[in-house]
C-alpha cells in the first residue's frame, strides 16, 4: 500500500505534495534539482491567452516570516505553453495542474478551453484572483457571484476538471467557497496570498514597483489553516491546501484542518529540495502519530461548534 | 546544488564591508567569476541573500565572499563566528565570459562599490590567461574602499572617490576619460546608473555587465529578477539564471 | 518645538506611540517598568458593559512571526473600570483611549455613554471586530451598514471624539472606512487582528480552546501598511496605525503609509520597554531621515494611482 | 527586570534534559522558589519563553534552570554555547511560600518530569531553614529522569516511573501512598492531573501547586493565563503574575 497515495477529481496522486502556482515555473529549474517524477503533481504557473511581461521590478520584497510578490502573470502565453512547456513537462511522471488566469471571463474560458485538451494536464486551477477589467478591476475571487459565474463557464470548456483558487482578501471566505461549490467546481485550492505592502523607509517609496503585491510563506498560515478548518466543513469538494507549508508536519496540520493535498510555493525558493524533502519525511512522521494512510489526516480536527472571535 | 558551509574567517575590511572565507566541497564547483551563491544566513530572515563570489580557491577548498552590511540578512552574516556555518545555494547564474578577452588583449574592470567583489576572481583569471588587466574602482568615501591594492597587484588600478577622499574625485567614467583608458573588452560591475554610463559610453565594444535585482528563488523559477530585452514587448532575461553578467545592449538597462 | 508631538481629535499627544488595546492591561503591569507620562497615550483593554470572564485557555499560540489570541474580552466591567482603573491611571499626565466593545449595539452604546464622561478619557476607540449576536454572529465591522449605523449611535452619546477600530478581515476595507467616516467618525484605528488558527500536530487539536484567534505581531505589518495606504488615501480622517509595529523604523513606515500616530501591541510582550524605547529612538532616526517633525512623514509614499495585484 | 544574561554552561543531563547555568546581574534579583524567567530565545521564535529558576547563586551571581527541549524555542536554547547571551526577563511571579514550613516541619516536596527545576531551590532553602524535606519524583522512564541525587542529598528521595524502569512503577501519588508520607507542607509541581490529584488526596493540609498555562506577556497585562477561581463566573487568577505557585483551593485546576 502507498500510504501518500491520493485520489481527487482527475488526479490520481502518488503523494499529496506539489509545488505550487507560479512558484516553480514550469518545472524545468527544479528538474536541475531532482527528478520531478517523485512529485504528487505540479501546478504550473499562471498562463494567460497572450504573453505578458509582468510588472516592473522589483517584484519581491521581504517580509517577517514571509514575502510580497508582485510578478504580474509573466507567461508565455497559453499556446506556447501548449507547445513548448507541456510537451517537456510529458518526460515526467507527474499530473500537471495548469493554473488559469485572465483579465475577463472570456480570456479565462479560451485558456481554459485550450489547455485542458493538453494530454498531462489533468485539472486547471481556476486563478479568480485577478482583477476583472470589465467591472472596474475588482478581482473575480472577492464577488461570490462573479466567481460562480466564471466557474459554470469554464466548466462547461474544460476537458478535465475544475479546481478554483480562492483568494483569502474576503470578508467571508465560507460564502466564496458555497457559491464556487454549487457553480460546479470540482474542488478548492487555497489560499492564494494576501494583498499587502512595505515601503522602504530610506525612499518613502514602495518597495515593489507595483506598490502592493501578495503576501506569502510561513506568515500565512495560520490564516490558510483557518480558512480551509471553515471552508472544508462547509463544502464537499475536496481541498488542495496551500500558505506557508515548510515542513511534513505543517503538510499534517493541513490534512487536520481539512485538506486532502497540499502545494509548497514559497518555500520552493528558501531550499529548492523541500518538496522531495518533505515527501521523504512524510512516512515516518505518520508512524509518529500512528497513522496508516495520510488520508486519515484529513479534517481530524474538525468540531461542528462554530467560532467566534473578536479580535480581544 | 546546496550544502552547508563552514565560516573560515569573517572580517571587517572597510567601513560595513565584510570579507567572508567559507570552506565546503561547493567550491569544487565553483569556476566561473561573476557567479553568486544564495545564502540562507540563519531560520531568519526567510529569503536567501544573493552574493558574488569573490575569489575561488579550488585547492583550499575554501571561496571569499565580500559584502555590505546593509539589513537584517547582512548584518546577521557579520556575527558568524569561523566554525559557524551558513547554507550556501549555488554557484549560480552566468558570470563574466573569462574567455572574451585573448591572450595579450586588454580588459577594462570597472567596479563601483559593492559591486567591486566579482572583479577579484575575475582580475585573477584574466591575469592567469595572460591579459592585461587595468581596474578602476569607484567607491563613495576613502573608508568605504577595500582590495584597492589587491586589484593593484594585477596592473594599473585607479580610484574614484565621490567626495575626492581617496583617488580622484568623481566616478569611475571620470577616470576613464581622465586617463583616457582603452581596452578590448570592458567588464564591470556595480550600482546601474554606473552601467548605463559606461554601456553608453562604449557603444561598439565588448562590455560585459552585472545586474543587480531583488530576487525570489536565484534560479530562474520565479520570475522575480527579470529584465527587458531590446524591441520586444514581452521578452525578458532572468538577472539570476541568464545574467546576472550580460552583454551590453543585450537588456534593457 | 517637540518634534514628536502630534494633534488628534480629542488627543494632544506628546508623541505619537501608545499601546495597544488588550496588550497592556490597564497599565498597570507596565508601570512596574516605566514612568507611563512617557506614553504618547494608553489604549485600555476593551471593556463591556457587564464583567466578562473571557474565552477557556489556551489563549494564545505562537506562530511564525506573529502569535493567535483569543482572550474574548475578559475585563472587570464598564463601571469598575470608571471606578477602579481609570482614577489609578489618572495619576499619570498620559491620555487614555478606551476601547469599547460588546455583543449588541445597546451594549455599545451604554459602555460609551458612561466611560466617555470619565475625565481622563479623551477619545474612545469601538472594537467593532465583535460577533453581533443579534445579528447570527456576524461581527459589526465586516458589515459596512452595520458599522455606520454603531458610529453614528456611539457619536451620539459619547463626550468625547469617537476612533473606529477596523477589522482586516473584509473584502474591502476602503468600503468600511467611508462608511464608517459618512457616520461621523472623528478616526480610525486599524488594524485589528487578522483570523487565524493554529492545530497541534501531537493532539490532532486546535492549539486554542477557541479554536481560532486573532493573528498579531510582526507577520501582520505589511497587511496593516497595505490597508492604511489605501484607506487614508480615500478618508480624510485621520488614522492610528498598528500591527506588528517593533521599531522606530516601522513606526517611520506606518507614517509614510498614511498614519498619524501608531500603537504597538503585540511587542510589548517581547519587550516591555518597546513603547519607551521606540520615543527615544525617533529623534535620532527623524535626523537620519532629515525630518524636522514626525507629522511630515504621513503620505509620504502616497500615490494617486490605484494598485492591482492577482496573486501571481 | 530585563536583561542579557551570558551562557555559563549548557549541558544534557538527560535525554532532552537541558540544564543551563546563567550569570548576570539580575541573579541579584532572585530570591523566591518557584519564581521563572521569561526568556527571549533569540530572533525567532517571536515570544518569550517562560523557565522556572532552578538554583540561585548569589554568590556567583549565577542561576540555573532545567529545560526540556521540546519545539522551536527550547531548541534553540539548547544550542547556545558557553559565552552567548540570552534576553532574559525577570524574575517574575509569586513562588512558593518558604515560610509557610517551619523549623522542625515536615515539607514533601513532589515533582513531576519538568515540574522538578523549581523544587530545587526551594529544598535549598527549606533544608537552610531547617525544614525536614523529603521528596517525590515522578518521571515517564529512567532516561528522562535528573537531579535525584542532588535532592537525596536534602533528605528522604522517592521516584516513581511510569514504565518501572526506576523506582517504583506509577505515578508520585502511589509512592506517597506506599510510603504511607506525611507532611506539614505539600509543594508540588507537575501536569495539571499530578496536581489535581494532591490536592484532592490532601484537601485538609497546606498544600502549594505551581501550575503552567501558556503565556503571552508574563506579566499580568494580556491575560493569556487567567485560571477560573471557585465560586464565580468572572473572578480569576493569573498563572504568571498572581501564581505560578496558588494554595491548593485557590484556583480551579
Ligand atoms: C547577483 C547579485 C550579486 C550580489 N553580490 C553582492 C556582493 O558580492 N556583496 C554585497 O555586499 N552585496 C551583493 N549583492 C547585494 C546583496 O544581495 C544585498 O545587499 C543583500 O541581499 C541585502 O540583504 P540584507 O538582508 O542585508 O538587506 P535587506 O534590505 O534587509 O534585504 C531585504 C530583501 O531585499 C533584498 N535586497 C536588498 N538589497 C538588495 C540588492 N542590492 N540586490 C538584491 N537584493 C537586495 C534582500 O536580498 C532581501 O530579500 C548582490 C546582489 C545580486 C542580485
Ligand atoms: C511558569 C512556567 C514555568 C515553566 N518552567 C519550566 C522549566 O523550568 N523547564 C521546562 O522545561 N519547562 C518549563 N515550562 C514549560 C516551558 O515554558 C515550555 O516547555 C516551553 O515554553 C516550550 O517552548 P518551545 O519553543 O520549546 O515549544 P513550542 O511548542 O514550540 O512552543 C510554542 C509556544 O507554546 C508555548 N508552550 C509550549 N509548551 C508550553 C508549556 N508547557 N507551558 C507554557 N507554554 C508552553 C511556548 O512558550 C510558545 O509560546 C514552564 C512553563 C511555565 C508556564
Ligand atoms: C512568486 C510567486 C508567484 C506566484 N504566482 C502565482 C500564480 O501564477 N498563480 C497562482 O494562482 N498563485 C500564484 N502564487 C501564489 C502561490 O501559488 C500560493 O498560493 C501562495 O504563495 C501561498 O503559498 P506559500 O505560502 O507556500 O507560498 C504565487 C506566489 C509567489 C510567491
Ligand atoms: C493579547 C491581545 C489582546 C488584544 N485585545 C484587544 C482588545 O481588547 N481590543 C482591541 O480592540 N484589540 C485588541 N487586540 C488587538 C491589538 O490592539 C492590535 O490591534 C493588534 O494586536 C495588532 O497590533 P500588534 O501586531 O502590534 O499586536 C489584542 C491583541 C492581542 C495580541
Ligand atoms: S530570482 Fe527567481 S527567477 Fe530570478
Ligand atoms: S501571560 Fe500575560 S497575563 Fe499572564
Amino acid at each position: 500500500m502507498n500510504r501518500l497515495a491520493v485520489e481527487l477529481p482527475g488526479l490520481s496522486l502518488k503523494n499529496p505534495i506539489m509545488p505550487a502556482s507560479g512558484c516553480f515555473g514550469f518545472g524545468r529549474e527544479y528538474a536541475a534539482y531532482y527528478d520531478l517524477s517523485v512529485l504528487g503533481a505540479i501546478m504550473i504557473k499562471a498562463t494567460t491567452l497572450e504573453a505578458r511581461f509582468g510588472n516592473p521590478t522589483p517584484r519581491v520584497a521581504e517580509t517577517p516570516s514571509g514575502m510580497l510578490n508582485a510578478i504580474g502573470l509573466q507567461n508565455p502565453g497559453v499556446d506556447r505553453v501548449i507547445a513548448e512547456e507541456l510537451p517537456w513537462l510529458a518526460q515526467y511522471d507527474v499530473p500537471i495542474i495548469a493554473n488559469v488566469a485572465g483579465s475577463t471571463m472570456e480570456e479565462y474560458v479560451e485558456v481554459a478551453k485550450r489547455i485542458s485538451k493538453a494530454p498531462n494536464v489533468h485539472a486547471l486551477e481556476l486563478n479568480i484572483s485577478c482583477p476583472n477589467v470589465k467591472k472596474g478591476g475588482i478581482a473575480f475571487g472577492t464577488v461570490p457571484e462573479v466567481a460562480a459565474e466564471l466557474t459554470r463557464a469554464v466548466k462547461e470548456v474544460s476537458d478535465v476538471p475544475v479546481y478554483v483558487k480562492l483568494s483569502p482578501n474576503v470578508t467571508n471566505i465560507v460564502h466564496m467557497a458555497k457559491a464556487i461549490e454549487q457553480a460546479g467546481a470540482d474542488g478548492l485550492t487555497m489560499i492564494n496570498t494576501l494583498l499587502g505592502m512595505r515601503i522602504d523607509v530610506k525612499t518613502t517609496k514602495p518597495i515593489l514597483a507595483n506598490r502592493t503585491g501578495g503576501l506569502s510563506g510561513p506568515a500565512i498560515k495560520p490564516i490558510a489553516i483557518r480558512m480551509i478548518y471553515e471552508v472544508s466543513q462547509a463544502v464537499s469538494i475536496p481541498i488542495i491546501g496551500m500558505g506557508g507549508i515548510e515542513t511534513a508536519e505543517d503538510v499534517i496540520e493541513f490534512f487536520y484542518a481539512g485538506a486532502r493535498a497540499v502545494a509548497i510555493g514559497t518555500a520552493n525558493f528558501i531550499d529548492p529540495y523541500v518538496c522531495p524533502n518533505i515527501i521523504r519525511d512524510l512516512p515516518a512522521l505518520l508512524d509518529e502519530l500512528g497513522v496508516d494512510h495520510i488520508s486519515e489526516c484529513t479534517g481530524r480536527s474538525w468540531n461542528n461548534g462554530s467560532t467566534v472571535h473578536c479580535g480581544a | 546544488m546546496k550544502d552547508m558551509m563552514t565560516v573560515v574567517s569573517n572580517r571587517p575590511i572597510a567601513h560595513r564591508i565584510y570579507e567572508l572565507v567559507l570552506s565546503g566541497s561547493l567550491v569544487q564547483h565553483m569556476h566561473i567569476p561573476g557567479q553568486f551563491v544564495h545564502v540562507k544566513v540563519g531560520a531568519t530572515p526567510l529569503l536567501r541573500r544573493p552574493l558574488s563570489l569573490c575569489d575561488i580557491n579550488q585547492k583550499a577548498n575554501e571561496c571569499t565572499i565580500i559584502y555590505r552590511v546593509e539589513g537584517a540578512g547582512t548584518t546577521l552574516l557579520s556575527q558568524k563566528a569561523r566554525g559557524e556555518t551558513v547554507d550556501v545555494l549555488g554557484p549560480l547564474g552566468n558570470g563574466f565570459s573569462v574567455t572574451a578577452a585573448k591572450r595579450g588583449e586588454r580588459a577594462l574592470l570597472v567596479g563601483g562599490g559593492i559591486g567591486v567583489p566579482p572583479l577579484f576572481e575575475l582580475a585573477k583569471q584574466l591575469s592567469q590567461n595572460g591579459v592585461f588587466v587595468t581596474t578602476v574602482l569607484g567607491f563613495q568615501t576613502k573608508h568605504v574602499a577595500f582590495y584597492d591594492e589587491k586589484f593593484a597587484s594585477f596592473g594599473e588600478m585607479y580610484v574614484a572617490t565621490v567626495d575626492g577622499s581617496y583617488g580622484m574625485k568623481g566616478f569611475v567614467t571620470d577616470v576613464i576619460r581622465a586617463n583616457d583608458l582603452s581596452f578590448d573588452v570592458l567588464y564591470a560591475c556595480g550600482p546601474k546608473p554606473m552601467l548605463r554610463a559606461l554601456a553608453n559610453d562604449f557603444p561598439h565594444q565588448q562590455v560585459y555587465l552585472s545586474l543587480e535585482e531583488r530576487m525570489g528563488c536565484g534560479i530562474g523559477a520565479c520570475f522575480a529578477c527579470v529584465c527587458r530585452v531590446p524591441h520586444s514587448e514581452t521578452a525578458y532575461k532572468k538577472v539570476c539564471s541568464d545574467g546576472p553578467v550580460f552583454r551590453a545592449g543585450e537588456v534593457l538597462l
